[in-house]
């Protein structure tokens, strides 16, 4: 390294912080300019995005793991979110209400969550390299298995009792499960209002403590040899470490994670949309990861946090911001729904290019070296 | 030791390789229409008009699946970003429109009016996807995705006036489906359109995708094209050969979008309307498994692919709803179209050979 | 346990690749606290010897080996690496194994972390989940750097970290194992500076002084005096001399690396005529970015209607240097060819120029795999020179001539007797060398001034390497074609070529005349040109 | 790390999850409770209801019922507990009285008939099940929209 780049000046610095931080950035601005267009209050603001960060945290911090062990981000975290539904649809025909049936729908998934985590992970062992599209197809291709389920299955094979749930035909699951008496029965818990905002207690401990665990996740062996299998492959196979079974692992926790956050998405919620709720789940929830500033390769709880209330923010003001611009409030609803896709594109842009940037430093540094032998 | 592979091989040996090769996925969904195709009388469905709708399905879907080809050549990959191409396609329609233009004139002005944009969008394109070689299947996906998402917000912005294809109430703002009828409804179809008994089939639709089918043949013979399948072969070698890579690529990535603007063009005048918003944004992924149901690969494709893909996807498409419903009294078609397509992509990407690249 | 067995024993170790013999009843011996220096050229079976010890499973893959390993008097068959390492051996390869982002700490405890006591949750849930002991994982890389006597940071990120470091860490991690009786070290020195080299070779003093046995691999022949007991210098898969380190000298270890009773440099023409002719190549101050043959400031003149010869060890820089030419791989400097500049990093110049390459790369860079030979032989031709093409409407439609294709196609297969089922069939259905006489062919074929072949002979078998020899002989005397070969085996480069530069360390360390001695060469290859 | 007694831990942790989701299916169960405000037969003879009950659950007025009303409540559990406060005469005064009631585990919905049960009548009389009538209008088939693109807020 030459003396320059060591007394390398704070301009540089403060360019290269804002390269690494370009998403945030963007977004915050975005959002400088939409909020006093939209023209709503501080106090509904910060209830709206109190709610979502209750709502949405959880199924962000579940992709935290798989980008751990280099696995990319997980679009397979979809097949969580079908598991959670389908636990809660079985819940709600049982008639089991409030925190025990939230409970109860939890220990459901997991063995769903389980089984498409195995299946997830090992389809993705085979196409080492596009985790990322493979998992992708995966979300869709268990999408229609999983509407064979509820369509079809349910009712016809599966024990439905409620008209209430049931398609009239006799089998398959209505568009809309109500969720009624198990909404919100967690936010309300201990929830306290500050100044008229309502702040969830009890979600926001149980976030806590996911983070608590994830960061707990990190010191111990497996932590580790997901690090390490994330970083290099061939190294961690030398080493010893089984590598498939800890890249499976990996996305079996996800999943499982997954499901839990869609079960606590949907208490708030307050009814399934039984055939899209996932669907744009996994998305929505990447968008929000990357907003926070985190990379393909690279993830923190920071990264959950700051993105969750961004994206949301940006969620909340862009269709009345819209509306106010063009008097169009659908113009608003698109411009976000294109910025969520906006954004992962660049994000996976930036990821590629990067990666061939790293390629091509060695060059550079063997023609310094050999001006610096002119010299 | 390879010289005499063929010879020292048994029958049943070769006839497993020949299964292996062709794949089991498309074995069993060839099996499966051919299963529906036998069924059909039995379960008193007309033979003959399941046959016309698959001809007629084939015909509006074959020129977007076509459109995969140069792509797969190159070495692109799938092109999971065809909604920017549709997205040059509903351009060029929609302005064919507003200037006017009825009849047969109007679909060639459309197709006219689609290919600067096609071109444009597919010189950038093309442009971001050479600089993110090795990832370009994930990153399409989302540049179609964005790019319909940004073409919501233009639909609703753009200046058009034509009152058959504004909202009546406010004035402005495209509806999300426009009627086609007085403008290209059916002009191909129509156009040497062949009847015997039951049976129809949409001459001049056929005929046009055969057109572009053997201009891409052609290509494919001749110079660059045979630069293009050696760049999708081993980029190394075509780099050491003296090839400008990125330039066969971005060509490559011009050309299929291109076709997928004249494919939607195609679809809709079969279909009879223009499908606006939301419509494009899963289009790319029936074209990607049609090819792979077809026999291509990640890396290879034939026109051969497209023709069988095409006729096999959209057999299956037509066929099981009205087979299964008349069988079962269950509509399971959606269900098996999302499982057989996606299922047949993730064969494709999981596929030992395939994952060198 | 026998008490006066050696630590180490190897007896009558043979093996072979698919009836290629390349190891031929290797005797060894090592006791405790013994240093042993292994030498030879590329390919004389020094990794061989080493993968079979270390128990690789390239070797169970390949047919496995015969011969005994004996251990303190014991017979052992590793199965595995990891059989190898629980027997107390530990390697050091020439590629690192580490993980970029750890830390040494990290990297030296890989996979073999100390744990805190298991908790309810790692019961159920497998002892994965215990946490990690930071505090016992710093005490235990500290002792294994001490133990080496070497300073490094444990906390240091390896990324961060110089080359030489990196190579202390890989040292430091098999020294962290408890049951390590036998280092073995494989090039360790390539990497490092002066300095880092000499603290090495302390430290491997040091271990042996502490009781392990250190089999040290290196090129760098001066080390191996320093700090080695005994030598054991192999050539073609024999082992030829085992003397102690005290009683030889460089020379001799050089003459005993590369002396073979052949001398067949008939084909040479003579230096002065040499020296008058044209020079019709220049490269000057070439750098080149090639991962493992870097390249730095190579000078080099080529002589028309010549064959050169490039040599040199692997690893040192010899492929890079048509890699860089032809703009395969990121380089710099200015070559110039038939007085005209070639830009770099742009194949295509180089091809207009009429220069063409056959890569030493033949499944990466030579071939078409999925294409038919018709295609590999025709297409570069097609595309640079716009042969076997047929023109339609006034050129804007350029056809594929398959007739013509085929045509110079049979044509090679015939004169270069390709053996396939015929000119269409796929170039990966094609053994190894009949894949080189492709790519031979597809370079023919452009009917070049100047040809650049790398590694023409490498895995394949003798009577091809024959016809490729011949081949290439016979298209710098017929066509006048200027010919410089890049190859590992010396003995090849003398035979055909007039003169031969050997690279060593990314730089030319000499070029001499095919005809001067082995020996001559051999130095050259083992000096070090700074 | 002793085998079989990671295997007994894991059994253990296994048997605790479905133990708890046991628990959670007895104690989670919820009911809908009706109260009908209505006349009673009994043995011949019709039992008049009151003028007005006031029904409080938890200490919460769920529903305020004249004669011939139906009111309703949810509980979560089989331990229903209700209080009734029961006005017999226009401008009478009222009388409270608790009750506490076991729900039946496998019926969603309840009906309790309030003169029934306020005239001790045994349980068989004044509690039956509550059957939901599916109008005419609910049984239009309902479009299934599976469509992978929705704008549905988060």
């Amino acid at each position: 390294m030459s003396t320059k780049n060591q007394t390398a000046s704070f301009g540089a610095k403060l360019g290269r912080l804002a390269r690494d931080n370009s998403v945030p950035i963007m977004f915050i601005l975005i959002c400088a300019v939409c909020i006093p267009l939209a023209g709503f209050s501080g106090g509904y603001l910060l209830n709206e995005i109190i709610t979502r960060m209750g709502r949405n945290t959880f199924l962000i911090l579940s992709l935290l793991i798989p980008i751990m062990a280099g696995m990319g981000l997980n679009f397979g975290m979809t097949l969580g979110a079908m598991a959670g539904e389908i636990a809660l649809i079985l819940t709600a025909d049982w008639q089991i209400w409030g925190i025990p049936g939230v409970v109860l729908s939890m220990i459901l998934s997991i063995p769903l969550s389980v089984g498409l985590g195995l299946l997830c992970g090992k389809i993705l062992n085979m196409a080492k390299g596009r985790e990322m599209v493979t998992s992708y197809i995966v979300s869709y291709f268990i999408n229609g298995v999983y509407q064979l389920v509820v369509l079809y299955m349910m009712g016809s094979i599966i024990p439905i009792a409620h008209s209430s749930i049931k398609l009239p035909r006799g089998y398959g699951i209505r568009n809309t499960v109500s969720l009624l008496n198990m909404r919100q029965c967690i936010d309300n818990l201990w929830a306290i209002r500050v100044g008229g905002v309502k702040i969830p207690v009890l979600t926001f401990l149980i976030i806590a403590l996911l983070c608590l665990v994830i960061l707990w996740f990190r010191k111990t062996k497996l932590g580790q040899d997901m690090r390490a299998v994330g970083q290099d492959m061939n190294v961690a196979r030398d080493a010893g470490v089984d590598v498939e079974r800890t890249r499976i692992i990996s996305i079996v926790i996800s999943t499982v994670l997954a499901g839990f956050g869609m079960i606590l998405y949907l208490q708030n919620m307050g009814n399934i949309s039984t055939y899209s709720s996932h669907s744009q789940i996994g998305m929505f929830c990447i968008a929000a990861l990357l907003v926070g500033g985190a990379s393909v390769d690279k993830a923190s709880i920071g990264n959950v946090f700051l993105g969750v209330s961004l994206f949301h923010l940006m969620f909340i003001v862009a269709p009345a911001a819209g509306a106010k611009i063009t008097g169009d409030s659908m113009i608003g609803e698109y411009f976000r729904v294109f910025v969520s896709y906006g954004v992962i594109t660049v994000a996976l842009v930036m990821y590629e290019t990067k990666k061939r940037r790293a390629k091509a430093s060695l060059g550079r540094q063997l023609e310094l070296e050999q001006k610096g032998a002119d010299k | 030791m390879s010289e005499n592979v063929w010879t020292s091989k048994s029958l049943s040996d070769r006839l497993r390789g020949a299964v292996a090769s062709f794949g089991l996925p498309r074995l069993i969904i060839a099996g499966f229409l051919l299963l529906l195709f036998i069924m059909a009388p039995f379960v008193g469905v007309n033979f003959f008009t399941q046959i016309t709708n698959t001809l007629n399905r084939f015909s509006w879907n074959a020129v977007m699946v076509l459109a995969m080809v140069p792509m797969v050549h190159s070495g692109c990959g799938l092109n999971f970003g065809l909604p920017l191409g549709i997205v040059s396609g509903l351009l060029g329609a929609t302005m064919s429109i507003e200037f006017g233009f009825t009849g047969a004139m109007s679909f060639v002005m459309a197709i006219v009016l689609a290919t600067p944009f096609a071109v444009v969008l597919g010189l950038g394109y093309g442009w971001l996807l050479n600089r993110i070689k090795g990832g370009e299947m994930m990153i399409a996906t989302y540049v179609g995705f964005s790019a319909v998402a940004f073409m919501c917000i233009l639909w609703l912005l753009l200046p058009f006036k034509s009152p058959n294809m504004v909202w009546g109430l406010a004035g402005k703002g495209l509806r999300t489906t426009i009627s086609l009828e007085g403008y290209y409804d059916k002009v191909l179809a129509n156009f040497l359109q062949v009847r015997i008994g039951d049976l129809v089939i949409p001459g001049g639709t056929i005929l046009f995708f055969a057109l572009l089918a053997f201009a891409m043949w052609a290509f494919l013979h001749t110079k660059t094209g045979t630069a293009m399948t050696a760049v999708g072969s081993n980029p190394t070698f075509a780099r050491a050969s003296g090839i400008n890579i990125d330039k066969i690529r971005i060509l490559s990535v011009v050309m299929s979008t291109w076709l997928a603007a004249v494919g939607i063009l195609v679809y809709q005048q079969g279909f009879g309307f223009v499908q606006l918003y939301m419509a494009p944004f899963y289009m790319a992924l029936p074209a990607v498994s049609a090819i792979l149901i077809g026999g291509a690969t990640v890396n290879k494709a034939s026109i051969t692919n497209v023709v069988i893909g095409t006729f096999l996807f959209q057999g299956i498409v037509t066929m099981t709803p009205t087979v299964m419903n008349s069988m079962i009294h269950m509509d399971m078609s959606e269900v098996i179209r999302i499982i057989v397509s996606n299922g047949m992509i993730l064969y494709a990407l999981t596929r030992k050979s395939e994952a060198i690249r | 346990m026998t008490e006066n067995a050696p630590l180490l024993e190897m007896k009558g170790i043979r093996k072979d690749f698919f009836g290629n013999q390349v190891l031929t009843d290797i005797h060894l011996s090592l006791k405790e606290g013994e240093v042993l220096g292994l030498v030879g050229e590329n390919g004389a079976g020094k990794s061989t010897l080493m993968k079979i010890l270390f128990g690789m499973n390239v070797i169970a893959e390949t047919g496995g080996y015969d011969g005994d390993i004996l251990l303190n008097g014991e017979k052992v068959r590793f199965g595995s690496p990891f059989d190898a390492l629980a027997a107390g051996i530990g390697m050091v390869h020439q590629e690192f194994s580490l993980i970029p982002g750890f830390t040494a700490t990290e990297n030296i405890l890989l996979n073999r972390e100390p744990r805190h006591k298991a908790g309810v949750v790692s019961q159920i849930f497998g002892e994965r989940l215990e946490t990690l002991d930071r505090k016992k994982m710093q005490d235990q890389a500290a002792s294994a750097i001490q133990r080496m006597g070497i300073r490094i940071d444990p906390d240091m990120v390896i990324s961060d970290m110089p080359i030489g470091h990196k190579q202390f860490t890989e040292i430091a991690r098999e020294l962290s194992k408890d049951q390590l009786r036998l280092l073995i070290l494989d090039e360790p020195t390539a990497v490092l500076t002066e300095k880092e080299a000499e603290a090495l070779l302390a430290s491997i003093r040091g271990m042996a002084a502490s009781g392990i046995a250190v089999i040290f691999i290196t090129h760098r022949l001066q080390e191996i005096l320093d700090v080695c007991d005994r030598v054991l210098v192999m050539r073609d898969g024999y082992a030829v001399q085992d003397v102690p380190a005290a009683r030889t000298s460089i020379p001799e270890i050089t003459k005993w690396m590369v002396g073979r009773s052949v001398d067949t440099s008939a084909s040479a023409r003579a230096d002065e005529q040499l020296e008058t002719g044209r020079v019709i190549m220049s490269i000057s101050r070439l750098w080149v970015d090639m991962a493992g043959e870097t390249v730095r400031d190579v000078s080099l003149d080529v002589y028309e209607g010549e064959i050169l010869g490039i040599g040199g060890l692997a690893g040192q820089g010899k492929l890079g240097i048509p890699n860089g030419v032809m703009g395969l791989y990121e380089a710099g400097g200015s070559v110039t060819f038939d007085e005209k500049p070639i830009p770099l990093n742009q194949p295509r110049s180089c091809l207009d120029a009429s220069i063409a390459f056959v890569s030493e790369d033949r499944r990466g860079v030579g071939l078409l795999l999925d294409e038919s030979l018709e295609w590999n032989i025709a297409f570069p031709p097609m595309q640079i020179q716009n042969k076997f093409l047929k023109s339609y409407l006034g050129g804007l439609i350029k056809w594929r001539d398959e007739a013509a294709i085929r045509e110079v196609t049979s044509r090679y297969v015939d004169s270069l007797q390709i053996r396939c089922t015929g000119t269409r069939q796929k170039a990966k259905e094609l053994s190894g060398g009949n894949q080189q006489k492709v790519c031979l062919a597809k370079a023919f074929a452009l009917e070049p001034r100047f040809l650049f072949v790398s590694e023409p002979t490498r895995g394949i078998d003798v009577g091809a390497k024959e016809l490729v020899l011949n081949a290439l002989k016979r298209f710098n005397r017929e066509h006048g074609v200027t010919v410089v070969m890049i190859s590992s085996e010396l003995e090849e480069l003398r035979q055909i070529c007039d003169r031969i530069a050997i690279v060593s360390g990314g730089r030319i360390a000499g070029i001499l005349p095919a005809t001067r001695s082995s020996e001559e060469f051999g130095m050259l290859m083992v000096s070090q040109v700074k | 790390m002793n085998k079989s007694r990671k295997w007994l831990f894991r059994a253990g942790a296994l048997l605790l999850l479905i133990l708890v989701a046991l628990l959670m299916l007895w104690i989670g169960r919820g009911h809908t409770v009706y109260f009908d405000n209505k006349t009673i037969e009994h043995q011949g003879v019709e039992y008049k209801p009151p003028y007005k009950v006031v029904v409080r659950v938890n200490g919460e007025q769920v529903a305020k019922l004249n004669a011939r009303e139906r009111g309703m409540a949810t509980w979560i559990g089989q331990n229903f507990k209700m209080e009734l406060e029961v006005t017999w005469e226009k401008k009478g005064e009222a009388v409270v009285r608790s009750f506490t009631q076991k729900l039946p585990y496998n019926m969603d919905g309840i009906v309790l008939n309030l003169p029934a049960l306020l005239n001790d009548f045994p349980e068989e009389v004044y509690l039956s099940e509550f059957v939901p009538v599916a109008t005419e209008a609910e049984e239009v088939e309902e479009e299934i929209i599976t469509s992978e693109f929705e704008l549905s807020d988060l």
